[in-house]
């Protein structure tokens, strides 16, 4: 194999002769350029294969003498694996900053950018604690160099800063080397790691102070960093790639060498903070290169805090470092990606402006490239699956789990919940639809006058307030030179097939793929232009097939859901049909999320199920940033539903794993074996039960924290929001069930967790009721309906009996029936009436029968109105409730329940009857693909009304393993403990008493004269307009009135004062960061004296 | 038991209380007019008015929907009356309580009103919306103080069958729920006066006061059937009062039970009565408020009471 | 001013905890196991009688490359740190002309000082001093000449010219060691020779001639570029 | 003499500190930055002492037999050597940067130069 010293004297000599190259011509020097790199990435590849087939490191002594005497340069696998991923950087990074069509780099920029290469690869190879400084020095003084060309003027002030700042470093190192060199007497790496017990006296400490101080500055800590984040505001957004992913990445490896001599305890305090800080001062970031320069500094802490974790004296040693690295690779790609998407986009604004319009940068939409690589990059950045960030992740927070480091743990997905926030704002400003101000989060009532002097627009008509909302969109031309975007999409794709990989590695291998099959491989007809009409269909065929396979493999209750998932969603899925024949990535996403779904239902891990729970969110949350208005709605869906995965994630590692044993896989221990399991925990297994609620509760849009729900289901597209509430919402649903009996588990003698599952399963269905009722947005009517219904199921389901529990499978199954009705009924007189507000509509039963019966059903059903399916699920949830005795909960169910007919009545009402509105005259019935879900639906919904026995009865099997029964049958009867219900007779006496007096009025009718409309008893008067005859808008105001400040948005206003909070105590946080060198010079020193204490034993 | 026996029984059961209630609410009106200094209509006449718009040669129909909504209505009175055992022990008024319970019983009510709201809300008259908005909301306050008492009255007995309800209370006054449960009971009947709609809750029949509004878009046969609902419809509701607070109606002779029933019923009716003659009418709001206010608050604590 | 008293208070408290650890610090008589292993073997093993040199040229080369290369990228960033602004010393502004004192002596003591800094690299193997120091004292010659007024325009390509050829003369000597003696950067491929002499050290003279020939051009650069564009306002 | 040196060297350190923190000047900073600089170069050659000890150069009056007991150790000279060079090139870039600054802002105020913060 090729000695390490030929990389650097190659990149050296490259660099000293590159002046020759490009006399010959500026074509000829940056082909050169590139081919060099080329080279240098092929060697290290070359290393890679070699050191995987076997053999020690490759080293190299210099000057012919060896270790202790010269310098010697060492490459191990994981140097090697290191190199590549600089050197890909590199040849991206160089291709996109020298084939730009504006100021490419050339002359003593690529010299430069060559030296920074050389000190790198130095960095990376060297053994030699001296050598280590001159490295640093060299990549440093690239750095500065380099930045003097930034076209930024301020990136003078910064360098200056980042001088001052590695100036102190670099002489903490000095004084570092002269101490442990007078301790040790070689300045051979290996050789002070092996002298621990020379490391006694005064001089030791000093030496150990100061070369830890310096190394930590130099990778940038919170909270001693602000001239770091200058610089990533002021320079040229592709040198702080280069910058974040090369010179950060390199300084990580020498923190990995000395990690013998370091103090884990010491490493995970400055771990945590430099995570943790920047996260919170990022949040208000309205640079974007500052904002990914906090991620950056905040990520490289993730790394060190990731490096403690491995450290010596740590029992788990072992599993960190592999860890790390993948996250530092993980990292320096993405955030490389992401700067080079800054640098194309030349939009500095992130999003968290304070101005009305909040400074959204420029859409991407209609470069699908541009915004999938965007999304890409920053799902990676995040560490979500399935890129390789995620399973590095993973793996920290199970370590820390084990090991019981909580508080570790809670800063850790804390400071990644802040980084969701942030990065995921600037997400949503970049992919949302043209036209899109990205502020709508609740139904909007234009005024009925425009109002001149409002200049705020904050009633202002739509289209105004569309027009004059600052909205860009990134124009062609705007992207500069193609070299970027060759950069981030090769970035994007390197990430994403390791992260494959490493799930393939990981044995989530087959429920992966399949969602990321499914995403790419209708992506790709995206892109050759097949309609959506032919994905649909052969989406609707792939998901029939997926449950068609899954379902022999299934039993209890993953059985009911997976058909609930793939049945209902590839029968959703042929209102598809219709519509426009170019939708890009809609049926792609559409169905990775059912796939994810049907992968939930099989996952035989908890790690599959995070991915799997992970993939399904982010599919959604892409599904409703397509909406027309969706982008705040889905940004508030992102955050709260990572959010709540987070807490799942904490759960899964404090209680070590043992948690879903009970629910997942054939080879799985039973339910009593997971209960004790974590009743062996104590403590810990009862909070981690209590955030797994919590987890699960807030994907279900419980009361309190389901402010991402309306807007979510609301402004996602009219066809979407169907399958969002009806399917997607039973996926925290499912791991209610899948989680068995641990919700039985108590968290003190006193409460159970159950009994607060239950008043909140309450709570969320009374106020979703009583918001939906407020809505003159239908949509929203309906999505906080969905709130409303699934917080009877939560009910149900705490109430932690075979009737409970049958319950809770039979309201999901309902719900998804009648609320995927209701949807796609509604999109169907969306689509044809044009708006979405109830009050603009009536009278439309004459234009849209089939809708109008379809409606009618499914209200029927989802008020609970005998004798169709709804009423079951009344009846067996009462019948639970007041078994266990809860009678509270059970009345308030009730009343919650009639709260839920009237918005249903009003929905109906103001839709279907009332009077037409002139411009509806000539609307058509819905679209014929959109109303056969709904008939399959009404199939259904009629067979369960009509033989509750079919249903229930599986149901019943399915329960049975876990909770045993008191539930008879007498026929079609059902009989519990307190009373019975024969769904069979219901129906048939109904008929009876329907038909008889219809039989009646046809023979007593006489002559019917059929009228046309206004024709009504009017006060001798005929109404003038439909618009002021029409009893619509503010239909249930005196409710309301009646209820006062009960209705008020408390907890709108609840999160709303978080977030000021959060911002406030971020603008707190970052004024730390006064932008004067001095104050981080002070830093840098109080940083070493904090150091200082802790090796005194002042600190911890 | 034979389909047939079935079907006659069902019929003898539903002349009984039409006919009954039809009297009762003719009864009422006069009683009404007498509070308030007048002559009042002759008992007999909802007969009239019922056979007189049965009669009627033409009428208006505005669609589909609006041709169905009496049907749905009546059928809503009949199914919900249909449910109730209305004498214990009686295999004729027995009806199809076999068929669902208590709960059955209590959403088959909005089968009825969900029909006559859709089928008014297709003439397009605005005061029907107006009507209904007020109705269904009153409707959900007093169901809370409603449901309340029922589930008390359920858990004192351990069951949701009225017939079990109904045997409980048998062998004495002192076995009554509104003697063993008064707080239910109490909770119950205020809720009654809601669910009746008189005075002081009758602001939702205040569109129909004046000659505009729903009776006078549904004429002829329609309001004929819509007033054959209520007489049914009311005596329902008493019966299932009765069954659930008043010990229900039982004795060996069907006759007495019947009595028995009347009675009972008819006291129940005066109670509605009286109380409308007394207060003036309260806004939707304020009777929103009244409910979920004092009554619901008996109702909690008879329900924590069963809880202890 | 507060944060002035803040700057103190913290030196003063870190040195409170800093100045005790000196306590134990005595003198040393025996040197550690590596610069033991120099003193025996060094002066012996590569004909170098300096042996600091020995030491920075061959047994930590790899240190002296990467500060040639830090130098090299200093030059080429203060090059681009004002080659970005326009050039406006075309307009040369009216600059004060030398007094007659500075240009006679600089005249008269530029080729005393160009001879001293050869001499200096060139006997970097046997005496104090070395290709830095050298080519340090080259580039205050050319500091001096450019204040005399003696050099009015700078000799770009040459100085380019020459920097390449050192650079890449440099990274060939390296590679030589490595093809031709033990490893990178051996200067062992040329007869070590009698120590003390000139001609002794193997490669070590010819690299420091190169580094003093590099340093020097890239320190005139470095001046160069500061006197040229510093003044634009 | 050694940890007199030391002392001295902190010091000299310290001193430099002091006037990078405090002064406003940029030219001053930098100027407290050198010292801070030879403050180390002054450490590392401390470090390398030995008693009675002198300059490892094989000349008349240090044969090569004596060397390995009179010579001084040669490693931390040759690390101060490239220490100085390496802080030569960082001052050269400090003050053109401080130049670059006073021409955009027309301050030489540390003050007036610090508009990219928070």
């Amino acid at each position: 194999m090729v000695s390490p010293v030929y990389l650097i004297a190659g990149a050296l000599g490259f660099a000293f002769l590159y002046p020759v190259f490009e006399a010959a011509g500026r074509r000829v020097g940056r082909g050169a350029a590139t081919a060099a790199i080329a080279v240098f990435l092929a060697v290290t590849v070359a290393w890679i294969l070699g050191l995987a087939a076997g053999g020690g490191p490759i080293v190299s002594h210099t000057a012919g003498f060896a270790a202790p005497l010269s310098i010697d340069l060492m490459v191990t696998l994981t140097d090697a694996v290191v190199l590549t991923v600089i050197n890909t950087v590199a040849l991206f990074g160089f291709v996109a900053m020298a084939f730009r069509r504006e100021s490419g780099w050339m002359g003593k920029q690529v010299v430069l950018f060559f030296v920074l290469l050389v000190g790198s690869y130095g960095l990376v190879m060297t053994r030699d604690l001296f050598n280590v400084f001159v490295f640093m020095e060299i990549s440093g003084i690239a750095v500065f160099g380099l930045l003097g060309t930034s076209r930024d003027g301020r990136a003078f002030e910064a360098g200056f800063k980042y001088m001052v700042a590695s100036a102190l470093a670099s002489i903490f190192f000095l004084i570092g080397v002269a101490f442990v060199y007078r301790s040790v007497g070689s300045l051979n790496i290996a050789d002070i790691n092996g002298s621990a017990h020379l490391f006694v006296d005064g001089t030791a400490v000093l030496a150990l102070v100061f070369l830890t101080t310096a190394i930590l500055v130099e990778l940038k800590p919170a909270p001693a960093n602000g001239w770091a984040l200058d610089i990533y505001e002021a320079a040229d957004p592709g040198l702080s790639a280069l910058l974040s992913a090369i010179n950060a990445t390199a300084m990580a490896m020498v923190l990995t060498r000395v990690l013998p001599l370091l103090d884990p305890r010491l490493l995970a305090v400055a771990g945590v903070a430099a995570f943790a800080v920047p996260h919170i001062q990022a949040l208000r970031q309205e640079s974007l290169g500052r904002m990914l320069g906090y991620s950056s500094v905040a990520q490289v802490g993730l790394v060190v805090l990731a490096l403690s974790v491995g450290a010596p004296g740590v029992p788990f040693a072992g599993i960190a470092l592999p860890a790390a690295i993948v996250l530092l690779l993980n990292h320096a790609l993405a955030k490389a990606g992401l700067f080079w998407i800054a640098s194309a986009l030349r939009d500095d604004r992130t999003g968290s402006g304070e101005a009305p319009e909040r400074a959204w940068p420029a859409s991407l939409r209609g470069r699908p490239v541009a915004l999938i690589a965007a999304a890409m990059l920053a799902l990676a950045l995040l560490g979500l699956p399935p890129f390789p960030g995620f399973w590095a992740k993973w793996n920290v927070v199970t370590t820390l789990g084990a090991s019981q480091s909580y508080v570790i743990l809670a800063f850790v997905l804390g400071g990644s919940l802040l980084e969701v926030v942030y990065i995921m704002r600037w997400l949503v400003g970049v992919s949302r639809s043209p036209g899109d101000d990205a502020t709508t989060v609740a139904e909007r009532i234009p005024a009925d006058f425009a109002a001149p002097d409002d200049a705020s627009g904050a009633d202002a008509d739509e289209e105004g307030e569309i027009a004059g909302a600052g909205v860009a969109v990134a124009q062609e031309g705007e992207i500069v030179g193609a070299g970027a975007a060759v950069a981030t999409v090769a970035a994007a794709l390197v990430l994403l097939i390791s992260g494959l990989m490493a799930g393939w590695g990981a044995g989530v291998g087959v429920p992966l793929f399949i969602v990321a099959g499914a995403l790419i491989a209708f992506a790709l007809l995206d892109a050759v232009w097949i309609p959506v009409a032919v994905q649909a269909v052969l989406a609707v065929g792939g998901v029939g097939a997926y449950t068609y396979l899954l379902v022999p493999r299934l039993a209890g209750a993953p059985l009911v859901f997976a058909l609930l998932f793939g049945a209902g969603g590839a029968v959703q899925m042929i209102a598809f049909l219709s519509g426009p024949a170019r939708r890009p990535g809609l049926v792609s996403l559409t169905t990775a999320m059912i796939a994810a779904l049907l992968g939930l239902t099989w996952a035989d891990s908890p790690l599959a199920l995070f991915v799997l729970w992970e993939l399904m969110t982010i599919s959604s949350f892409l599904l409703v940033l397509r909406g027309h208005r969706g982008a705040a709605g889905a940004f508030r869906y992102i955050v709260f539903s990572l959010g709540s995965a987070f807490l799942m994630l904490a759960a899964f590692a404090v209680s070590n794993l043992q948690l879903f044993a009970g629910g997942f896989g054939a080879a799985a221990p039973g339910p009593g074996e997971a209960i004790a399991s974590l009743a062996a925990l104590g403590r810990a297994g009862s909070i981690s039960v209590l955030l797994l609620a919590l987890a699960i509760l807030t994907k279900l849009g419980s009361v309190g924290v389901h402010l991402w729900l309306p807007a979510g289901y609301a402004e996602a597209e009219d066809d979407v929001s169907g399958l969002l509430s009806s399917i997607l919402s039973k996926a925290g649903v499912f791991l209610l069930f899948g989680g068995a009996l641990i919700f039985a588990v108590p968290l003190t003698p006193r409460i159970g967790i159950d009994s607060l599952l239950g008043w909140i399963g309450v709570a969320t269905a009374i106020a979703g009721a009583m918001m939906a009722l407020f809505q003159e947005d239908i949509k929203y009517s309906l999505a906080y309906s969905s709130m409303s219904q699934v917080g009877y199921i939560v009910l149900a389901f705490a109430i932690m009996s075979h009737l409970g529990w049958v319950t809770g499978l039979y309201l999901s199954i309902t719900h998804m029936l009648f609320k995927g009705m209701l949807f796609l009924g509604i999109a169907g007189v969306v689509s044809r009436t044009g708006t979405r507000l109830m009050y603009q509509m009536g009278g439309l039963i004459k234009r849209m029968p089939f809708s109008f019966i379809s409606v009618l059903i499914a209200i029927i059903a989802v008020s609970g109105v005998p004798p169709l399916s709804g009423f079951g699920g009344k009846w067996l949830l009462y019948s639970a409730l007041l078994e266990r005795g809860w009678y509270l909960q059970a009345a308030l169910a009730l009343f919650s329940s009639g709260v839920a007919f009237l918005y249903l009545f009003r929905l109906i009402h103001t839709i279907f009857l009332g009077q037409r509105k002139a411009e509806h005259d000539a609307v058509r019935e819905a679209p014929l693909a959109v109303l056969i879900p709904q008939y399959l639906f009404i199939v259904a919904i009629m067979a369960i009304s009509m033989y509750p026995n079919v249903i229930i009865k599986p149901l019943q099997t399915a329960i049975e393993p876990i909770l045993a029964g008191a539930v008879s049958w007498e026929g079609y009867a059902v009989i519990t403990s307190l009373g019975y219900w024969n769904g069979n007779a219901v129906m048939y006496v109904t008929m009876g008493v329907f038909i008889a007096p219809l039989i009646w009025l046809l023979v007593v009718k006489g002559r019917v004269y059929r009228v046309e409309q206004f024709n009504i008893v009017y006060a001798a008067e005929r109404p003038h307009t439909p618009q002021s005859t029409h009893y619509a808008y503010n239909f249930y105001g005196h409710y309301k009135k009646a209820f006062g400040r009960l209705t008020e948005p408390w907890i709108e206003r609840f999160w709303n004062a978080v977030v000021d909070l959060t911002r406030s105590t971020s603008h707190v946080f970052r004024s730390w960061n006064t932008g004067n060198p001095q104050t981080y010079a002070f830093q840098i020193v109080l940083y070493l004296f904090l150091v200082l204490l802790f090796f005194r034993g002042v600190v911890l | 038991m034979t389909v047939l026996t079935k079907a006659f029984y069902t019929l003898v059961s539903l002349v009984v209380i039409t006919v009954y209630s039809l009297l009762l609410i003719g009864t009422m009106a006069r009683v009404r007019a007498k509070a308030q200094g007048r002559i009042g209509q002759p008992a007999y006449q909802p007969f009239i008015d019922i056979i007189k718009n049965n009669s009627l040669r033409t009428g208006v129909s505005h669609g589909v929907m609006f041709f169905l909504g009496p049907v749905f209505r009546l059928a809503g009175g009949l199914g919900t009356y249909l449910f109730i055992p209305v004498i214990f022990g009686s295999a004729v008024f027995a009806n199809f309580s076999f068929a669902g319970d208590l709960l059955l019983v209590m959403y088959f009510i909005f089968f009825g009103q969900l029909g006559m709201a859709l089928g008014a809300g297709e003439s397009g008259h605005p005061y029907t919306a107006i009507g209904v908005a007020r109705g269904l909301a009153q409707m959900t306050a007093f169901e809370l103080p409603f449901a309340l008492s029922v589930i008390a009255v359920a858990a004192q007995h351990g069951t949701l069958s009225i017939t079990e309800i109904v045997a409980a209370q048998q062998g004495g006054v002192a076995n009554w729920v509104a003697f063993t449960n008064p707080l239910a009971m109490i909770a119950g009947m205020i809720a009654f006066l809601g669910m009746s709609g008189g005075n002081p809750f009758s602001v939702v029949l205040a569109p129909q006061e004046i000659p505009i509004g729903p009776p006078t878009e549904m004429q002829s046969s329609f309001l004929g059937m819509l007033q054959t609902n209520r007489a049914i419809f009311n005596g329902a509701k008493m019966v299932l009062f009765m069954n659930l607070f008043w010990g229900g109606a039982a004795h060996e002779s069907l006759i007495v039970a019947i009595l028995i029933m009347v009675a009972k019923t008819f006291l129940i009716y005066l109670y509605v009565t009286i109380v409308g003659a007394s207060f003036p009418r309260f806004r939707t709001e304020q009777s929103i408020r009244f409910f979920i206010g004092v009554p619901t608050v008996i109702g909690v604590i008879a329900v924590v009471l069963q809880m202890v | 001013m507060i944060k002035r008293v803040f700057a103190l208070a913290l030196i003063v408290v870190v040195a409170f905890f800093v100045f005790p650890l000196f306590a134990g610090i005595g003198e040393r008589t025996d040197l550690g196991p590596v610069a033991t292993a120099y003193l025996e073997e060094g002066a012996r093993a590569l004909g170098a009688a300096n042996l600091v040199t020995a030491v920075v040229v061959t047994y930590r080369g790899l240190d002296t490359l990467g500060e040639v290369t830090v130098l090299f990228a200093a030059s080429a960033g203060v090059a681009l740190v004002f080659g970005t602004l326009a050039r406006r010393s075309q307009v040369e502004r009216r600059r004060r002309p030398p007094s007659e004192l500075l240009e006679t002596g600089a005249s008269l003591l530029l080729p005393i000082i160009a001879t001293f800094g050869v001499f200096v690299f060139v006997h970097g193997h046997l005496t104090p001093g070395g290709g830095f120091q050298g080519g340090v004292v080259v580039a205050s010659g050319v500091l001096l000449s450019f204040l005399g007024g003696t050099l009015t325009h700078t000799p770009h390509r040459l100085l380019g010219a020459l920097e390449t050829v050192a650079g890449a003369g440099y990274v060939a000597i390296g590679l030589l060691g490595i093809w031709l003696a033990a490893g990178f950067l051996d200067p062992r491929f040329l007869p070590s020779g009698e120590i003390g002499s000139l001609f002794s050290g193997g490669a070590i003279p010819l690299i420091y001639v190169l580094v003093g020939v590099k340093v020097g051009a890239e320190l005139s650069g470095v001046i160069d570029a500061m006197r040229h564009r510093s003044d634009v306002s | 003499m050694t940890q007199g040196l030391i002392i001295l060297s902190f010091a000299l350190m310290a001193i430099g500190m002091w006037g990078l923190m405090s002064r406003r000047h940029l030219i001053r900073i930098i100027i407290g930055f050198s010292l801070v600089d030879t403050g180390v170069h002054l450490l590392l050659v401390a470090v390398g002492y030995r008693e009675s000890g002198t300059a490892p150069i094989v000349s008349d009056r240090l044969p090569l037999e004596l060397l390995a007991r009179r010579g001084v150790d040669p490693v931390p000279s040759a690390l101060v050597l490239t220490a100085i060079v390496i802080g030569l090139a960082v001052t050269a870039l400090m003050l053109s940067f401080a130049v670059r600054m006073y021409q955009r802002t027309r301050s030489i105020y540390i003050d007036k130069n610090k508009e990219l913060r928070w």
